[in-house]
């Protein structure tokens, strides 16, 4: 008889049933041993990779799902090794064999979270509960990853973020079993400003639409507090509803409030569809206040703006990473991603990838499973040669700091993947921030919770 | 004094006006019919009975109560029944359901929150239906599915559904609409039957001059929205302003 | 008043989209008594018309470019659209440039041809059915459709320019005696409505003044009595339902420059076409018209700041949220039927 | 027994042993099999399974009787939800309060919609209803963050006042007996879990499900049905059919905000979603699916999607190279490829085939294959009544 949970009462109750006479082999297993959920048996652990499939980040969540597939090759010692061969950890090679994690093979599940909360956790849960998932990581929004978070923490199991933005994730919603290596509003704001100062002067005024909920509003506070510093003026802030497809009432405005600026704290499909309407209302055309009129998109996914197709060209905005960098860590991964699938990986692609190396480094050099032994490892974690540059897990709140990309919608792509250009990389130092900044403030990481 | 009095109703669609000036007397225990040729405004007129229309001007009052601006249910509670020219059942239930819901409604009024009571249980309702069946002779098809009758036996279904909430008064629009001449003179019988029985007050609106001849008490003739003769049957038969609005003025 | 008018034409141009997929619900509801739940599949596949004629068109024949280098730094292959071959770089250009439009011809034989298999292959046997019944498989189709569409085009959405001739925007204020830019309206919109404004008077003329049309509107009024008449009922209720199929492909084809299309724009509109027959009335065309560019035009007012902050003030933050659904109740609360809806039809 | 005859005792007793045994039953396949990625028997799924059947069970009780078809319904289950949690945050992780403040809320919030929405019949009912609760779907994401926690969802977190928490545990408990605990029993190949949460759930459903049960056979249900059937005769028969429906919706909106309230007991996160039409859709879909109008349909129907969203999302690739690995290569490939459009990612595509196959093939839904078969074994083809749908209550 196992125990998956040894509280009390279940032990009682799982008495009284042998006492009931119902014959069957009494093992404890190594869980009860181990002290922490779902320790793996045999020859191999079990990853669960929890990405949308369906809905309007179907897309997004298929790149991610190639990149875990990636991942687990690299990991299980197949392939070419990727990033495995220029990660380094704490100023040493990192303690990755390509023998799996710890010995034992790397197998994983998959789920749809559908871009929704609850659909996410189902999903999550079936892997921790069904099939003793070991981690959980993936995801494209950041209410999933709020909420896949905290699922995780009651559960014991770690949370290794995927595509979330919103400052909440690593502030007020922050929890000890989870982790974001993916930037966030705060540091694309920090990166993007002095950029716009640069191009633009310090006399704009900007007109923001905004996404209404908690990632918009994070983005707009971030970016708005940016600008101001810079001498920027914020004229308005209109929050637009998530549903809306047809941008056409909010951008009309626009062009006679005095503002010479529109900022769009808009992400995928909305930022495509707020972004076409304002080029086509001209608005780029337009000198407002003597100066060009110019829109900026805070946040860009390659992906989605694939979809706004020419309306891109010239607009500033910032990315976790880019495929067409040129370290030797970035260089290796799309070699072999590009390799595989025949093109070249999202920046969800990469933060999924680089998870999930970081983890299996991480329980490596635990020489364990147990979260809180690979929390421990990951708290203030030194590492490099994943495509960012020196980067830092901060243990305060587990948030990676690590340079950004500012990029521009290129004015003459070559291929069809070839949509930004990296306008300039901004340095670790300019984004970082106190761990008690009041846009992260009010939340508190409790403790790391190996679930037994 | 009759149990339905109609005073001075007047209704108007529009500029074409339905109603003038109409006043009816239907006394108590007799069996009141109301002809007229077609557009005469006799459904007009039942639906005023009814709470479907509200008339312009005028009355119309029942045993004491005003029927005008009631719902079709509160004119039921204080003992108003109708049938229907199509006859109106609960065709997807079983026969024997479709008499126990008046029943029910006799019993519990309009509302009843009777959600964990047993329909089972309630030997008062289904004694009642039972009877009911029994004397519409319906009692061997209680159990069949009701669309699934003939129309005379829905008519019959419909006349023991009204019955079983002992009606004081018993509306019928074309009761006999679309029968076959057999189907017919069983519902006439029944009707007879039943009056014999019970002395229930009955306004039948009819086209089929058999059947008012064969029914009728007292006879109110409507022509162009007014009563133009109300009186006794074989004073009726006669008459020369019923031949005048049936036949017109050519001879 | 310019930002008023702004608002109007935005109004106007949402309505369009509307309006044309509630016609085609509302047809396909008063004359074949079906409640189609893959109405805003059939918008979703129009506006897919467009983008495989644009896949079409930039069929290309693949040469390898030694100079130039792909991401992982092989030679590059480079694609010349086989149109460019035939008819020269220019004309060739054109040609893919003026996709969406040329997609119009494209998308009505093959959106009839949708609409015609889907009646006769599905719908046909659901007539006599309960609407639970009929919103169970429509939904069901809806989901297969959405699918198959994503498994070809994938989730994201793509890119579907208007011509570059028809791209820009239009100082739309100076003919109405407004300063210079005080409405500046773009080009692609205004030709949606006029188009819209065509196919919806293109609808009605049909209806009037067309055997085929009495029949249709006898049948809306009284669905019985035509059946009745001995009137090859089944040939015509094809046509229908292949009409308002392809006044729903339409509205998509035209918008797909608006707004890049995705595989679930059709579920987007759904609910909301609903809410816009009803809020017309079931059963009445003209007042789905109505309805959808009433719908349009308050919505669009309910996103203007001076809208907004007065709601605000009244403690109804974020009208434009729940503008759409707080006129539907209002509507229906006062008016029973909707706006122009007849006794007795979908009150059981 | 219970006030029930003898076919309906029978029905009651078997969906009982269903329940109890659901552990053994969900998981027929050995766990470390190809066939175990069928297995539904983890403790997640199985309180899916009879949270949304009680919410199916309730919706019929409105849509299988009177007919209304609703399309907000799902506005009460996250008014539920959003309940529970608020008293989790306040109180403590007891689920006792939290359960019965999501009834009575679903129920004020049925009251109010109801009411209004009532005043209309047909599809102009369902559009008020679905209007409502789009609304309160916007309201829910935007607005009324400080209530909802907006696009994240209401959580409880350390600072909260959870005034009566004391040193009680830190998860849902019932009295201390903790939601989550599960034990497993391994028997060979096989393993079973039995989780404290799925049987707290699984007795509110039994008790929902009686009720219904009862519902369906009083007085008030044949008047449920004769609304259904011929309102103009029930108002010509002196019954105001205005407070019978708005019962039947209020009741089932009390059930929708029980299942909202143990969804978050189960899980202590109420997202806005839960509000969206698509969640109300789904109970209709689950409603018709099943089989409206009959008792044990709408579970089958909740059972049935449930599955699908949960199962078949998660079969990908490498779990089919796993299912054909013994395969030539060829064939191997092909039949992956095939497969592959209709799991993982491709799962809507599956049910949407589903649902028009079963609609085509089964208009009464999965009722009507169960009856099917039923009759089929017992060979008795005259039968014509599906489980009390038509049965007359006379007998």
């Amino acid at each position: 008889m196992t125990l998956i949970k040894p509280t009390r009462r279940g032990v009682i109750q799982a008495g009284a049933l042998a006492g009931a006479g119902i014959a069957m082999p009494t093992i404890l297993t190594a869980e009860s041993h181990a002290g922490y959920r779902n320790a793996p048996q045999g020859s191999s652990v079990t990853l669960g990779f929890n990405v949308p499939q369906s809905g309007p980040y179907a897309d997004e969540g298929a790149d991610e799902l190639r990149a875990y597939e990636l991942a687990v090759e690299h990991l299980n010692g197949e392939g070419d090794g990727g990033m495995m061969n220029t990660f380094m950890a704490n100023g040493s090679k990192a303690a990755l064999k390509g023998n799996g994690i710890l010995g034992k093979k790397v197998e994983f599940v998959t789920g749809d979270t559908q871009t929704k909360s609850d659909a996410a956790r189902a999903s999550a849960k079936s892997m921790i509960e069904k099939d003793g998932a070991i981690m959980i990581t993936g995801g494209s929004s950041s209410g999933v990853a709020v909420a896949v978070q905290g699922l995780c923490q009651e559960a014991g199991v770690i949370f290794m973020a995927g595509l979330t933005h919103s400052n909440d994730t690593t502030g007020k919603d922050k929890k000890a079993n989870g982790f974001r290596h993916f930037f966030n509003g705060y540091m694309s704001a920090a990166a993007l400003a002095p950029v716009l100062e640069k191009m633009y002067g310090k006399d704009r005024k900007a007109y923001h639409l905004t996404a209404d909920y908690t990632w918009g509003w994070t983005q707009q506070e971030s970016i708005a507090a940016a600008t101001e510093a810079k001498g920027w003026e914020t004229v308005k802030n209109v929050l637009t509803p998530l549903a809306t497809t047809d941008f056409s009432s909010y951008v009309a405005p626009v062009l006679n409030s005095g503002a010479d600026v529109l900022v769009l704290n808009h992400y995928g499909g909305n930022m495509v569809n707020s972004l076409t309407s304002a080029v086509q209302f001209g608005l780029r055309d337009k000198q407002v206040n003597g100066k060009n009129f110019e829109i900026v998109v805070p946040l860009y996914s390659r992906l989605m703006a694939r979809g706004a197709g020419e309306n891109v060209k010239g607009i500033f905005g910032s990315t976790n990473w880019h495929w067409s960098l040129q370290d030797e860590a970035s260089k290796a991964f799309v070699k072999s991603f590009g390799t595989k699938y025949g093109f070249p990986p999202s920046q969800a692609a990469h933060t999924c990838y680089v998870q999930t190396l970081l983890y299996a480094n991480a329980a490596e050099t635990a020489g364990t499973f147990n979260p809180c032994g690979i929390a421990e490892v990951l708290e203030g974690l030194q590492f490099d040669g994943m495509g960012n540059g020196p980067t830092e897990y901060r243990a305060d709140d587990h948030q990676c700091f690590k340079d950004v990309l500012v990029v521009k919608g290129k004015d003459n792509p070559t291929s069809e993947f070839d949509l930004l250009e990296v306008v300039e990389v901004t340095p670790r130092a300019q984004v970082e921030y106190a761990p008690d900044h009041p846009m992260f403030a009010g939340g508190d990481l409790g403790q790391c919770n190996p679930g037994a | 004094m009759g149990i339905l009095e109609v005073q001075n109703v007047n209704k108007s669609f529009g500029g074409l006006k339905a109603l003038q000036n109409v006043n009816l007397n239907v006394e108590e225990g007799t069996i009141h019919a109301i002809i007229g040729p077609n557009g005469a405004g006799k459904s007009t007129l039942l639906n005023c009975f009814v709470g479907k229309l509200l008339p312009d001007t005028g009355a119309v009052t029942f045993d004491g109560h005003s029927l005008l601006g009631k719902k079709p249910h509160e004119i039921n509670q204080i003992g108003v029944s109708r049938v229907f020219q199509t006859p109106e059942i609960f065709a997807d239930l079983s026969v024997f359901e479709n008499v126990m819901i008046p029943c029910f409604a006799k019993r519990d009024g309009a509302f009843e929150l009777n959600a964990l009571a047993r329909v089972q249980g309630q030997s008062d309702i289904r004694d009642k239906a039972e009877q009911m069946l029994i004397d519409v002779n319906m009692i061997d098809k209680r159990d069949m599915i009701a669309s699934s009758m003939s129309r005379g036996d829905k008519r019959r279904l419909e006349m023991a559904m009204c019955l079983a909430q002992d009606p004081k008064l018993l509306l019928l629009d074309e009761p006999t609409a679309g029968m076959a001449r057999a189907d017919t003179n069983n519902t006439i019988e029944l009707l007879a039957q039943i009056q014999d029985k019970r002395h229930i007050t009955m306004a039948v609106i009819e086209h089929d001059m058999h059947v008012v001849f064969s029914l009728a008490q007292k006879i109110s003739v409507l022509a162009q929205g007014t009563v133009i003769v109300e009186d006794l049957p074989e004073n009726i038969k006669g008459h020369p302003k019923v031949q005048e609005a049936y036949l017109g003025t050519a001879h | 008043m310019d930002a008023i008018l702004l608002q109007i034409l935005n109004g106007l141009d949402k309505g369009s989209a509307y309006a044309l997929i509630a016609l085609g619900l509302t047809l396909i509801f008063g004359t074949l008594g079906v409640v189609n739940f893959a109405h805003g599949a059939l918008f979703m596949i129009g506006a897919f018309c467009a983008v495989t004629l644009q896949k079409i068109l930039t069929i290309s024949s693949v040469s390898i470019d030694p100079e130039k280098k792909d991401f992982l730094g092989n030679p590059m292959e480079v694609k010349t659209p086989y149109v460019e071959s035939w008819f020269g770089e220019a004309t060739g250009q054109l040609i893919i440039n003026w996709s969406v439009p040329l997609a119009i011809l494209f998308a009505i034989p093959v959106m009839l041809a949708v609409g015609y298999i889907m009646e006769r292959g599905l719908i046909k046997h659901f007539y006599k059915r309960p609407h639970a019944d009929q919103i169970l498989v429509t939904f069901g189709l809806a989901i297969v459709i959405q699918e198959i569409v994503k498994h070809y085009y994938g989730a994201n959405p793509i890119p579907t320019p208007a011509p570059d001739a028809l791209r820009g925007s239009f100082d739309f204020g100076v003919l109405l005696g407004f300063d210079p830019n005080a409405v500046i309206y773009p080009l692609w919109r205004l030709v949606y409505f006029a188009f819209s404004a065509l196919v919806i008077g293109g609808v009605f003329a049909f209806l009037q003044f067309t055997t085929f049309g009495m029949v249709v509107r006898a049948g809306m009024a009284d669905r019985e009595t035509v059946g009745l008449l001995g009137i090859n009922i089944d040939r015509r209720f094809t046509l229908t339902f292949g009409i308002a199929a392809a006044v729903a492909g339409l509205a998509g084809v035209m918008y797909t420059p608006i707004n890049s299309p995705n595989y679930h724009m059709g579920m987007d509109f759904l609910v909301l076409s609903f809410v816009v027959v009803v809020v017309g009335g079931m059963g009445s065309l003209p007042g789905a018209v109505l309805a959808g560019f009433l719908l349009g035009i308050l919505e669009s007012f309910a996103a203007m700041n001076e809208v907004k902050s007065f709601f605000e003030a009244i403690y109804l933050p974020s009208i434009d949220q729940i503008i759409i659904y707080l006129v539907a109740i209002i509507v229906l609360l006062t008016r029973p039927r909707g706006l122009m809806g007849r006794r007795g039809v979908m009150e059981e | 027994m219970l006030g029930l005859n003898k076919k309906d005792t029978g029905l009651f007793i078997f969906v009982i042993c269903v329940t109890a045994l659901a552990p053994f039953i969900m998981n027929p396949f050995p766990a470390d099999s190809a066939m175990a990625q069928f297995n539904a028997g983890y403790p997640d799924l199985m309180q899916r399974f009879v949270i949304f059947g009680i919410f199916a069970i309730g919706f019929n009780i409105l849509f299988g009787l009177t007919g209304y078809l609703s399309f907000g319904h799902a506005a009460f289950l996250g008014a539920g939800s959003y309940a529970a949690v608020w008293m989790f945050k306040l109180l403590s992780y007891n689920i006792v309060p939290a359960i019965i403040l999501s009834v009575i809320v679903a129920g004020l919030f049925s009251v109010i919609i109801g009411f209004i929405s009532l005043r209309r019949s047909g599809i102009y009912f369902s559009i008020l209803t679905l209007a409502f609760a789009q609304m309160s779907f916007a309201m829910a994401y935007s607005v009324l963050t400080p209530l909802t926690n907006g696009e994240t969802g209401l959580q409880v977190y350390n600072d909260d006042p959870q005034w009566l928490k004391g040193d009680g545990p830190d998860a849902t408990h019932f009295f201390g007996l903790e939601m989550r605990s599960t034990f497993e029993l391994d028997l060979g190949a096989w393993s079973f879990s039995f989780n404290v949460g799925y049987y707290f759930c699984a007795v509110l459903m039994l008790v929902a499900f009686y009720l219904s049960m009862r519902i369906f056979r009083s007085p008030f249900g044949l008047m449920l049905r004769a609304i259904k059937t011929n309102q103009t005769r029930l108002n010509y028969t002196g019954l105001n059919s205005r407070p019978y429906t708005l019962a039947a919706f209020v009741i089932s909106g009390m059930y929708a905000g029980l299942a909202g309230g143990l969804m978050a007991s189960m899980d202590p996160l109420a997202g806005a979603e839960r509000m969206q039409w698509t969640a109300s859709g789904e109970v209709v879909l689950m409603t018709i699916l099943g089989g409206a109008g009959t008792l044990l349909g709408p579970l089958l129907g909740a059972g049935f999607i449930k599955y699908f969203e949960n199962i078949f999302s998660k079969i990908n690739e490498s779990v089919l190279h796993g299912w054909f690995g013994f395969l030539p290569d060829g064939i191997e490939n092909g039949l992956i490829w095939v497969a592959e459009h209709f799991v993982g990612s491709g799962w809507h595509l599956t049910l949407g085939l589903l649902f028009m196959l079963i609609v085509i093939f089964l208009p009464g839904g999965l009722m009507e294959g169960a009856t099917r078969i039923r009759d089929r074994f017992s060979g008795d083809k005259n039968k014509k009544d599906t489980e009390g749908k038509y049965a007359p209550a006379g007998e």
